[in-house]
């Protein structure tokens, strides 16, 4: 019997890395701040300061690896082109390239890098919070501020949901392959090959709800009263609490000087 | 001490045109471990849903007569009430892991952190079950990738840790191979001995033969027979209407054809060798 | 003719599932694969019908090698039934479900017909033609499936776990079924964990462990190679138990075997057992 | 609680990952659509528009994760699921040249909204494959206002009609059993419904 591992659950769940044992409430307020500045500052340069810092926060918090695929992925997909249509669809005054009908104006150009660094900055926030933060966290701190058990399982549960429907998934596209359903044929085929996939996906799925909802029910979940949770998260800091302070009031200082100027 | 009773049940699922149970008296006592077999629709999952409360809490559809547990209607009972007094397993090992944890340590604590236990108690009972189960070698494993078998086990493990008296286990083994069936009814052997009153549904005979109190056996939405294992499973006629028996009680059927000695059918393989080597003594 | 020769399976992480894998599966043949949960009985019968693809040496069905066929077109030749069946139904109704292929496949209506009507009465789901397959009894639902593959015609048919949830009625029809089919010359090969079945109704077993197959003989030596029950790890029948305990002869798997050994041989029988006992 | 919204709490989460499976399936049988929102409209139909609306909800905060600008047409997935919810109510599910029809209303919210809200969020410009075709309308001279409107409302029919017959094909074949346990489900059971007992 593992009783380290047992007992380790009567401390609170921490890594050891400050910003992932940081309180996901915390966070939240902090990467609220960062979301704001890009949309008061309206700058390009300061977009792209922001967008290097969560690739250091990233570094800080031992995530860097799996930020930055996303990041990238999102950076390239979006922000990329978010930054080419501008580039080639804006009308202006001072033409810098003509192609066939399209005109490629500086105007254009000077619109496309600030919104796609914008648009890259703010959703960072975004990105970067769900990487440092563990949805069942999340969760946690939103019963603790008195949200119902069933909000976090049916949010947790999606999670899972995704999934296991997605490895039913295979297996029903075997069955149906084996059956003599062609998947890999021509469109036609491969369009009527939709329903036999979801058709069975979806309805095991719901059968499955109602097995799920019966077990559930035998293990009290509809039980009227306030659960106690095995997990549990340290109660802030001191000094979590002065950063996030000091933070707070820089930022409103930081808002409100910039309203005045 | 009659402990759940039934008393002229019958009952019907929306849009039925059957009775999927139809007349049902009978009285379960405390501390006994039920078999209860019969051909498929004859009304054995539709008791474990009527015992456990799920009809008429989660099922719709007509019920009629009375059932009561520890003497309160079923009706009476609040539904969250009763899943803190019966235990309820069945065969589908895949819905019965909750989907929101991440270790199986989590998920078998899950239901005492519902029934709102304080963090020592429900860590401490928690690794009661782990130990008394055999499941150490599964606690840090995330419920999500066991296979069939082992999440069987880790689904008695979080029922068991709520601690109830009654137990209502529905075909526990129709999915899993014998080596994790053995370890199903491993679990069920220390149940019982623990004093449980147990609802078995299964169609392994011979596991029925061999745990079993009592065997009720149903056919068409009512009790056909009822009585002890030796008795009922013994019976050649439920082979014709369509129920196992278990194959030594056929072959004792048989050698008594062939005028051999048996005192009494065996239902049990050592029953069986008992009354081989026996009967051949005697004839000697 | 199934011949699987040489064959190892990997998955596309890396992970072997069987090794050196060879197999003759003759027309009309019926064969029961038994052991326990991840010897590698499914990967090994997907290699059939090409759901997987070998990663060295070959399959052949009936002269097609499966590397060069898609499993749509394989599924011509092998039918197969998988476990559960609710990971393939979705037709509104269950004639519908036993029909789908058959308009897939275009055939004419008579012989869609001809072919439904069989199908339906070999596994027994006559009264429920016209209800929504999910609404039929679980059981039930699984001879759905077996309709759907039998309608196919298909000389080789491979069923994942038939048995279980079957009452004594399910059993009596999969083994009427079988015998059906293996009159018309059709091949049955099951995957199983009931022994008894095994013992009742297939002569040849498969026996795997371990990605391998590690015997392949009639189902009385199997049931008496105690190597491998151990290493399959197989719950033998209990009638086959018994006549080991009483050291009686002769591989005996079955009742009738045993008491005939019993009748014949009581002398002999009682010397062994009252000497292992005492 | 009452019984028939417990299934519900354990049907949204399927919704979800129906929203988001279908995208792999479409992937794996190289179709070019989407079809992202079949999870919400079917919970919407089955449950009602809340829960459908939830589903909505939550699949468009998951896919926010890896593509934080959908956040801005959060309302458009809690619409569908809403107005999935009143059609089904109406009958609508119930025919498929009536539920063909509807793919015109969900269009309306997913192409009208969903275009005021690129012009909003992203002056006409989003980031994927419609944002092109709206640049190519503006060059040609539409207004930004007017172009986005006519690519998004397009390409959302486009999705919208096998969207929702899917889901018509879909709830025709739940069983009966299952539908009696859902808020909406009876809608959809048909008069004959002969289901034998369990």
């Amino acid at each position: 019997m593992d009783y380290e591992f047992a007992y380790s659950f009567k401390k609170p769940q921490l890594t050891n890395n400050w910003i992932l044992d940081m309180n996901p409430l915390s966070k939240l307020n902090l990467l609220i701040i960062l979301f704001i500045i890009p949309i008061t500052v309206q700058s390009w340069k300061w977009n792209v300061m922001i967008i290097i810092f969560y690739f250091l926060v990233a570094l800080v918090a031992g995530c860097f690896k799996r930020f930055t695929r996303l990041y990238l992925r999102f950076g390239l997909m979006v922000g990329l082109l978010l930054f080419v249509l501008r580039a080639l669809f804006i009308p202006g005054e001072n033409l810098l390239y003509k192609l066939w009908f399209i005109n490629i104006t500086q105007e254009g150009v000077d619109s496309g890098l600030q919104f796609s660094t914008l648009v890259v900055a703010i959703c960072g926030a975004i990105i970067l919070y769900s990487i440092v933060t563990r949805a069942k966290d999340f969760m946690y701190m939103i019963e603790k501020l008195g949200a119902s058990r069933v909000i976090s399982y049916v949010i947790l549960s999606s999670f899972q949901s995704i999934i296991d429907l997605g490895e039913m998934s295979k297996v029903i596209l075997d069955s149906q392959r084996a059956r003599g359903i062609e998947t890999e044929g021509n469109i036609r085929q491969r369009i009527k090959a939709f329903i036999p996939i979801l058709g069975p996906l979806f309805l095991g799925a719901i059968s499955n709800a109602e097995e799920k909802a019966i077990a559930m029910d035998a293990r009290a979940f509809s039980m009227p009263i306030k659960n106690t949770h095995l997990c549990h998260l340290r109660s802030l800091p001191v000094g979590e609490k002065a950063i996030l302070i000091a933070a707070n009031i820089a930022f409103i200082g930081f808002v409100v000087w910039r309203l005045m100027a | 001490m009659s402990y759940i009773e039934l008393k002229q049940v019958s009952y019907q699922y929306p849009l039925a045109s059957e009775w999927a149970l139809n007349d049902v008296t009978y009285s379960f006592e405390k501390g006994k471990l039920y078999g209860i077999i019969g051909a498929n629709r004859g009304g054995k999952t539709t008791l474990c849903n009527l015992v456990r409360g799920f009809i008429p809490h989660f099922y719709q559809g007509e019920l009629m007569g009375q059932v009561l547990i520890e003497g309160k209607d079923i009706r009476e009972w609040e539904n969250h009430q009763l899943s803190t007094e019966i235990g309820y397993i069945f065969q589908n090992p895949f819905s019965q892991i909750s989907g929101v944890k991440e270790t199986v340590f989590e998920e078998i604590a899950l239901g005492l952190e519902n029934l709102g236990v304080d963090k020592d108690e429900m860590i401490e009972r928690t690794i009661q079950v782990v130990k008394w189960l055999k499941l150490e070698d599964l606690i840090k494993k995330n419920p999500n990738n066991l296979s069939g078998g082992q999440r069987q086990r880790v689904a008695f493990a979080s029922i068991i840790v709520m601690n109830h008296d009654i137990l209502v286990i529905d075909e526990p083994t129709s999915q899993l191979d014998p080596s994790s069936t053995a370890e199903v009814f491993e679990i069920i052997h220390m149940l019982k001995e623990q004093k449980k009153t147990i609802l078995l549904v299964e169609h392994k005979v011979e596991l029925i033969a061999e745990y079993a109190d009592e065997v009720l056996v149903f056919e068409k939405g009512q009790i056909a027979s009822y009585g002890s294992p030796a008795d009922i499973l013994s019976r050649k006629d439920l082979m014709e209407r369509g129920i196992s028996i278990p194959s030594v009680a056929l072959l004792g059927h048989e050698m008594r054809e062939k005028n051999m000695a048996m005192d009494s059918i065996p239902i049990t393989k050592s029953q069986a060798l008992e009354q081989i080597l026996k009967g051949g003594k005697n004839d000697d | 003719m199934i011949e699987l020769k040489d064959v190892t399976f990997a998955y596309p992480n890396g992970y072997i599932a069987n090794e050196n894998l060879n197999l003759v599966i003759n027309n009309g043949e019926r064969v029961a694969i038994i052991g326990q949960n991840g010897a590698g009985k499914t990967t090994a019968v997907k290699l059939m019908n090409r759901l997987n693809k070998p990663t060295t040496g070959d399959v052949i069905v009936d002269g097609n090698n499966t590397k060069e066929r898609t499993t749509a077109q394989i599924s011509a030749y092998v039918g197969y039934v998988f476990q559960n069946p609710d990971e393939q139904i979705f037709n509104s109704t269950v004639a519908m479900e036993v029909e789908y292929m058959l308009k897939y496949r275009k055939l004419d209506q008579k012989d869609i017909d001809r072919r439904r009507d069989r199908a339906v009465e070999l596994t027994g789901i006559q009264d429920y033609l016209k209800m929504n397959p999910l609404d039929v009894p679980y059981s039930l639902r699984k001879f759905i499936t077996i309709a759907v593959v039998l309608a196919m015609e298909t000389p080789y048919i491979i069923l994942d776990e038939p048995t279980a949830g079957q009452d004594l009625q399910g059993l009596k029809t999969l083994s009427n079924m079988m015998d059906a089919l293996q009159d018309e010359g059709r091949s049955v090969i099951t995957i199983t964990h009931d022994m008894e079945f095994v013992a009742d109704h297939f002569t040849r077993v498969v026996a795997m462990a371990n990605k391998q197959i590690i015997a392949d003989d009639t189902a009385d030596n199997i049931f008496w190679n105690a190597e491998v029950i151990k290493e399959a790890r197989i719950k033998e029948p209990q009638i086959g138990e018994i006549a080991k305990e009483l050291g009686l002869k002769g591989n005996i798997i079955h009742r009738r075997d045993l008491v005939d050994a019993l009748s014949h041989q009581k002398k002999a029988f009682i010397r062994g057992g009252s000497n292992e006992k005492e | 609680m009452k019984q028939s919204h417990k299934l519900t709490i354990f049907l949204i989460p399927i919704g979800v990952a129906v929203n988001f499976i279908c995208g792999q399936i479409i992937l794996l049988l190289k179709l070019p659509i989407y079809l992202d929102s079949i999870g919400t409209i079917a919970v919407g139909a089955l449950c009602g528009g809340i829960p459908g609306a939830i589903v909505g909800a939550i699949s468009n905060i998951l896919n926010s994760i890896t593509n934080p600008t959908n956040m801005a047409y959060i309302i458009l997935n809690v619409l569908f699921g809403l107005l999935a919810g009143f059609l089904a109510k109406r009958g609508v599910f119930n025919s498929l040249w009536k539920t063909t029809l509807s793919a015109l209303a969900f269009a309306i919210v997913g192409g009208g909204l969903g275009s005021r809200i690129t012009y909003w969020f992203f002056g006409g410009l989003g980031a994927g494959t419609t944002g092109a075709i709206t640049g190519i309308l503006m060059q040609m001279g539409f207004s930004a206002n007017t172009g986005v409107f006519i690519t998004e409302f397009f390409a959302d029919i486009l999705d919208k009609i096998p969207t929702v017959i899917i889901v018509f094909l879909i709830l025709q074949r739940i069983p009966a059993k299952t539908l009696v346990k859902l808020p909406q489900g009876k809608l959809f059971i048909k008069e004959k419904a002969d289901t034998k007992g369990i």
